[in-house]
């Protein structure tokens, strides 16, 4: 009964919630937009070094933002694998015998490469980039993991932690190149933007893929554990 | 009335929705779909609101990008987690919590 | 006209899913329809002109959550037929897949 | 030089959270110790720099605000930079003997701690509203990766807890920012302050304000938000603990006042002002309570924290549409118990440590005696304890004196009740302790000696936090610097 | 920074550091202790006896700087900071001499001792504060610093008093930050002048400045006990004798009257509290404690629980005094603050004596003990009598004084609270004085310790006579300068005629 009512007074709340936030926005639409930031942004276009106006905000306007969220993830892939047991990876019922999913994997692997490299390449002109190549690289990894190929650089050993770090290293070292010239965190030098974002995507798109990865493989098999603290034991 | 407007009024059901879930539900892996829910809805507004003035703005849409990636970082941590809780205390939720006097929806 | 109602149905939809991906009994069903949720949601980016996070979300939001939560079901679904520690977990977990 | 010091500041706990995620647990400390005193050095330099030249934006990229992201680099946040110094390094400096340095995965306690510093660096310097996301984002789960870090069942509950609450405030706050960019167009603070001066305010963006403020008052565990912070912090390790407490907290609290101090003038209301300040009174109240409850000696320190947040959000009612003069006393005060509290929690979250592994019990009860084996850490306790109880001379009561006079200043002296009692409640909590420790039983000779290291970390800050009292003056004059305003928008 | 402004600073820090280095010793260092607490004593009434002369030619010490936006942290001297600082120094010597003694060989020495020094750094602070922030800082430092006195034993029932010491203390310390912070809220920073601050107050403040003084005498009063507010002192008394002697005579109960003097005569300013009505009330209640607490006082079987009453009721003496509103009553009140603190620390130093020597708790043990112990007994007398108020001895002339004073302004009631006080006095300390001298011993002592020649070890055996000697002296001697009565009389004339 209480958790009944519980139940009824959460959803209307929610709903309450939701009317409030929809009337917000409805008066927020009715108002005259402020946004000249568009504009700006397209006159700054140019000197942004590459063309895709989101890809140009995301490593060049706002690449804080980004560094951060790779910073993010990191630590995702970091509080992951410092949960896992290193033999996990061959646990033999993990491995999938499905017939259909080896298939797959024949035709898929090799096509999803492809792809991924495709979207790290077009994000300097148009939709893609390190995000999404790296997500669908992360899915070729989870498929071959499915299949049961052992992937040795997966365990949590120096090699795994290098490739959390690369990514997000080669970023902070563009980051801070700039200092050095006297000019602003994260500013990149003249004429170095294109090549230097290009950098940063590639290896954006293997970290991620590789936090990726590693988040999905850690599986929460490791039975040793710190005591509470003040425990006699 | 533009179809980013109603983009954005559907993300603040989902925003409803999903907050909902979060409150309501107790199975740790229901609460994180609500999480994600939750988190389209938000990005539904950000993007559907700026848009239904001037158009297609590449502003909000690097953001929730951004958005997005944190959100799965989120997800997959949290993923990790409910995993390990469950593997040791055999539970998937968070009640029924023994030595904590005060017991709630969060 | 017809792209209202695609509009319309298209939120109509991820509503509906939304609201039984997390009201659906069955812990893997409700996963599989939040896949289809991430997929509404790729579409609706694309409707939004946004096709960068249509991408994004197709890759990250459907397809990898949807893989780690379907995996993590399967951990979780499978840990709890073999579990040495059933009795301490099975109360709990009873209301939600049954 | 300006230059080089922000740079240093973002750079190095970044860079170094990726050295020490590439050594083991030993060569991570001495790594770590470089860093402490590089970073240590940059904020000290920073801070002085704008003592001595005054604060100014700092764009990043070269972008300047609306298109790019700046950095407020103020009086304000550079005392705040500081702080984080003093009280991580201590954190740090305590963690590398605290922490059993056998288990392989205390290695990534390293990364963890640094990308946490980066994060709150972040976010003291943050002029952007998307980037305070980002920052909340990399500070909520770095920390949660902390309190999870190698923890049994019970660890992993409260971490879970931690993570969904954590999570569940940062999409409130992203909400607030969806709206606020919806109407305003541009996501810098300093842009929409701007634009509010010359616009008559709306309806809508109103509801973004509480959004945001409530995701944030959940991040902060103000009074019905607040369930998710004692197991975290009170299971936690105990200088993740004293981290947790003394500075996580107050990063999304710093945000919340920021955003209230920029945009509450005008598109707050005077009933939510005051409904926020009723709900930091029942924090006080009903924390110390709780605290006063709590068997477990670290789960009276944590429910301390919950009560102690409850002060903070006085800034609320005592800042709303009152004179110029009232505000600067009710945020000096704010700002004063921030710093203390930050310094006095992690003082007393490590010294607990200390007492735990010195008795092996984490119960009030078992510090019977401890007093004449392990006088240093209980001092230390104890002083701390004064700064929370906000008795004088320590910074606590400096902040106290500072809220009471602008609580009566501006009539509403309900709140000056409301610290009253809460002193006294804190007093209440913290004594049982003192009592326990004082109480006199035979065959209580076996206590283990934690290394002279761990007694003098705590100390220091204790001392801190007490002789705050004495220089506030000092430390807010910094505050009130001159703010060079050409480089915003 | 002058010769001037240090030595206040200088006399404060004197026990500030002596506390720190002795927390810094190890426990088992007791030579050095030792001698660290008594040179620290004998260089602090050194420091206090040069400003007790500068003061009187007039010198200005003091130091001040900005604490917080609008606050200062002032420290100087006045003569009034004098009479309690020299009665703190003078004392802490004595009772740190007689402390060494009494806890040699108990375990917690360094912890004791420490406290014990911050405790009397304290208490000079509260003496040489300036201004109404400045005296709350020490005065709830010197709450802090005697709770771990309080519970230095850690047995069930001191802990169980030390609890009921801090409930009272702190509220009261709350009550008083509220009073302090709206005085300051609405008078700015106001520090101690003679003649007070409120003379020509704007009527339209009154009601705000009648209930200020009303909570700020709460506040004082718990630790002045003062009438409802009483309760902790006779629960403290489980604390060891120097600590229960350095509570009662010196720190504690004085610093709450020590303040109420100050409210009254540098805040508000004699005239001005009288003429807001708040004296005669503030007198009233001052005589009814006097006369309650001598009454509970006849009940009482154990020796210090009788001595904790006699305190409370002695103490508002120094608050009749003030309350009295003239100014030969004053020097009265003013004087007692020295007397009584002589007299009733010879008395808890014999209380002490007793029961470390013999083991005797409770009076009906005392029998005959003036034949075992005949100098520590003649301390105890001479003690007794003073409080009771026979002349030539230190009380007489408070009580002389007092009453031509209570005449002098027409309150001719205050006699009968005089008279009836001392007739109570005399009640309760005659039996005791009576059962030393004149009763046969009833066996053999509870617990009796032996120290060769002397009746009790030489730490103990001295202080308690140097006090009764002194308070003969200052008796017979009262119109000397420098005397008790001449310093009173200095302190009244400069607030009168400012």
């Amino acid at each position: 009964m209480i958790r009944a009512l519980r139940t009824c007074f959460i959803a209307l709340a929610c709903i309450a919630f939701s009317a409030v936030l929809g009337a917000s926005i409805w008066v927020i639409a009715g108002d005259p937009g402020q946004g000249n930031l568009s504009q700006l942004l397209s006159e700054n276009m140019s000197r942004s070094g590459v063309e895709h106006p989101v890809t140009a905000v995301l490593l060049n306007f706002r690449s804080y933002d980004t560094l951060l969220e790779i910073g993010v993830l990191v630590i995702a892939g970091i509080a992951g694998i410092s949960m896992s047991k290193t033999t996990s990876l061959e646990d033999p019922e993990l491995r999938t015998s499905d017939p259909l999913l080896y298939a797959l994997q024949r035709w898929f692997i090799p096509l999803m490469l492809v792809l991924a490299g495709y979207l790290l390449w077009a994000g300097a002109d148009r939709p893609g980039g390190a995000f999404q190549a790296g997500a669908v690289l992360a899915a070729t990894g989870v498929l071959m993991r499915l299949g049961g190929i052992p992937m040795e650089f997966l365990r949590p050993g120096l090699l795994l932690r290098l490739g959390l770090a690369l990514g997000f290293s080669v970023f902070l070292l563009a980051a801070v190149v700039s200092v050095i010239g006297g000019d602003a965190f994260l500013a990149y030098p003249p004429g170095m933007a294109k090549p230097l974002i290009l950098v940063i995507e590639s290896v954006l798109t293997l970290s991620i893929a590789m936090v990726l990865l590693a988040l999905f493989v850690s599986a929460p098999v490791n039975d040793a554990e710190d005591p509470e603290e003040g425990d006699p034991s | 009335m533009t179809p980013s407007l109603l983009y954005a009024m559907a993300g603040a059901v989902l925003c409803g929705i999903g907050l909902f879930g979060l409150l309501r539900l107790s199975h740790l892996l229901r609460k994180l779909l609500a999480f994600n829910i939750m988190g389209s809805g938000v990005f539904l507004i950000m993007v559907g609101l700026p848009q239904h003035h001037v158009g297609p703005d590449p502003v909000p849409q690097a953001l929730v990008l951004t958005g997005i990636v944190v959100a799965i970082a989120a997800t997959a941590l949290a993923v990790v987690l409910i995993r390990r809780y469950y593997h040791q205390s055999g539970m998937a939720s968070l009640e029924g919590e023994a030595d904590s006097r005060e017991g709630g929806p969060l | 006209m017809t792209d209202w109602l695609l509009d319309g149905l298209l939120v109509f939809a991820l509503l509906a899913t939304a609201a039984s991906a997390l009201l659906s009994r069955d812990l893997f069903r409700a996963v599989v329809v939040f896949i289809a949720f991430g997929l509404l949601m790729a579409v609706a980016w694309v409707r939004l002109q946004a096709p960068d996070i249509a991408l994004a979300e197709a890759a990250i939001g459907a397809g990898l959550t949807g893989v780690l939560l379907l995996d993590a079901v399967s951990h979780l679904g499978n840990k709890r037929q073999t579990a040495l520690r059933q009795t301490r977990g099975s109360h709990r977990q009873g209301s939600d897949q049954s | 030089m300006t230059l080089w010091l922000m740079a240093g500041l973002l750079f190095t706990p970044l860079a170094w959270a990726v050295l020490t995620l590439l050594t083991d647990f030993v060569w991570g400390r001495r790594v770590t110790w470089v860093g402490i005193l590089v970073q240590v050095f940059v904020s000290l330099g920073l801070w002085l720099t704008v003592a001595q030249n005054g604060g100014f934006y700092y764009d990043l990229g070269g972008w300047g605000a609306p298109l790019g992201i700046e950095l407020r680099v103020d009086g304000l946040a550079v005392t705040f930079v500081l702080l984080t110094a003093a009280v991580a390094s201590a954190c740090g400096l305590h963690a590398g003997v605290y922490i059993d340095r056998h288990k392989s995965w205390h290695r990534y306690f390293w990364p963890l701690f640094w990308f946490l510093w980066s994060g709150l660096n972040a976010v003291w310097l943050g002029g952007d509203l998307f980037n305070l996301y980002v920052g909340l984002e990399l500070i909520s789960l770095s920390a949660v990766g902390l309190v999870a870090l190698g923890g049994n069942a019970n660890a992993l509950r409260a971490s879970i807890r931690y993570l969904l609450a954590a999570l569940l405030g940062s999409l409130a706050y992203l909400l607030g920012v969806a709206l606020i960019y919806g109407q305003f167009g541009t996501l810098s603070i300093a842009g929409v302050v701007l634009w509010l001066d010359s616009h008559s305010a709306s309806a809508g963006p109103g509801l973004a304000l509480a959004l945001m403020v409530t995701g944030l008052a959940l991040k902060t565990a103000l009074f019905p938000l607040h369930r998710w912070l004692p197991p975290a912090h009170g299971i936690a390790k105990s200088p993740v603990s004293a981290l947790l407490s003394a500075l996580v907290v107050k990063a999304s609290f710093y945000i919340a006042a920021r955003l209230w101090l920029a945009f509450g003038e005008s598109l707050g209301n005077q009933a939510a002002a005051q409904a926020v300040g009723f709900m930091g009174s029942a924090a006080v109240i009903w924390g110390s309570w709780l605290a006063c409850k709590q068997v477990q000696l670290k789960q009276v320190v944590a429910y301390s924290s919950v009560a102690q947040i409850g002060y903070l959000f006085l800034l609320f009612p005592l800042t709303y549409s009152v004179s110029d003069s009232i505000s600067l006393q009710a945020q000096q005060g704010i700002t004063l118990q921030v710093i203390s509290h930050a310094l006095a929690k992690a003082a007393m979250f490590l010294a607990a440590g200390n007492l735990i592994l010195s008795v092996g019990s984490s119960r009030v009860d078992a510090l019977a005696g401890v007093s004449r084996f392990l006088p240093f850490s209980l001092f230390s306790f104890g002083l701390a304890g004064v700064s929370l109880m906000s008795l004088p001379p320590s910074g606590g009561f400096a902040a106290k004196w500072l809220l009471l006079q602008a609580s009566l200043g501006s009539g509403q002296w309900w709140w000056a009740l409301v610290l009253l009692a809460g002193g006294l409640l804190s007093a209440a909590y913290l004594f049982r302790i003192y009592r326990a420790s004082f109480a006199e039983i035979p065959e209580t000779d076996q206590f283990f000696h934690p290394s002279k290291s761990l007694e003098v970390i705590p100390m220091v800050l204790a001392l801190m936090a007490l002789g705050l009292g004495f220089v506030s003056e000092q430390v807010l004059s910094v505050m009130a610097l001159p703010f060079a305003e050409e480089g915003a928008p | 920074m002058t010769l001037e402004q240090w030595l206040p600073v200088f006399a404060l820090m004197i026990s500030l550091a002596a506390s720190l280095v002795i927390f810094a010793l190890p426990e088992t260092g007791y030579v050095r202790r030792t001698s660290v607490n008594l040179g620290a004593a004998v260089l602090k009434l050194v420091v206090v006896i040069v400003m007790v002369w500068g003061v009187f030619h007039g010198v200005n010490y003091g130091v001040s700087f900005t604490m917080l936006p609008g606050v200062t942290f002032v420290l100087r001297a006045d003569a009034l900071s004098m009479m309690f600082a020299g009665l703190s120094a003078v004392l802490w010597l004595l009772t740190t001499i007689y402390a060494v003694g009494y806890l040699e060989d108990s375990p917690n020495r360094r912890r004791f001792f420490g406290f014990f020094s911050l405790c009397v750094a304290s208490t000079m602070g509260i003496a040489l504060a300036g201004n109404l922030f400045t005296f709350f800082l020490f005065y709830e430092m010197l709450t802090l610093s005697t709770y771990p006195l309080v519970v230095h034993r850690g047995t069930e029932k001191a802990l169980r008093a030390g609890r009921t010491y801090l409930i009272y203390t702190l509220t009261g310390g709350a009550v008083l930050l509220f009073a302090i912070a709206w005085l300051h809220s609405l008078a700015g920073d106001l520090s101690f002048r003679d003649g007070g601050h409120f003379v020509d107050a704007d009527p339209d403040i009154h009601r705000s400045l009648i209930l200020i003084f009303i909570l700020l005498v709460a506040g004082l009063g718990v630790k002045a006990a003062l009438f409802p507010l009483h309760g902790w002192l006779p629960q403290a008394m489980v604390a060891p004798a120097p600590v229960s002697a350095l509570l009662h005579a010196v720190a504690v109960v004085k610093a709450g009257a020590f303040g109420i003097v100050r409210v009254v005569y540098d805040v508000y300013g004699v005239e001005a509290s009288s003429a807001l009505g708040l004296l005669a009330p503030l007198s009233w209640l001052a005589a009814f404690t006097i006369l309650y607490a001598s009454t509970r006082a006849l009940w009482q079987v154990d020796l210090k629980r009788r001595l904790a009453f006699s305190t409370i009721s002695q103490v508002s003496y120094i608050i009749l005094g003030i309350a009295l509103a003239g100014p030969l009553a004053a020097v009265g009140g003013l004087v007692h603050l020295l007397h009584q603190g002589i007299m009733k620390i010879t008395l808890f130093f014999c209380a002490g004596n007793y029961a470390e020597t013999l083991g005797i708790h409770r009076i009906d043990e005392m029998d005959g003990a003036g034949q075992r112990m005949p100098g520590t007994s003649v301390a105890f007398t001479i003690g007794a009598f003073g409080m009771i108020g026979a002349p030539p001895l230190a009380g007489f002339i408070t009580k002389w004084v007092m009453g031509s004073g209570a005449l002098a302004v027409n309150m001719d009631w205050v006699i009968l609270v005089l008279v009836g006080s001392s007739l109570l006095n005399a009640a309760y300390f005659l039996p005791i004085v009576h059962r030393l001298w004149f009763r046969e011993v009833k066996g053999a002592w509870p617990e009796e310790r032996h120290w060769g020649r002397l009746e009790t070890s030489p730490w103990l055996f001295w202080p308690p006579l140097l006090t009764a000697v002194v308070t003969v002296v200052i008796g017979v001697l009262a119109s000397l300068p420098f005397s008790p009565l001449s310093w009173a009389e200095l302190i009244v004339l400069r607030e009168y005629a400012p």
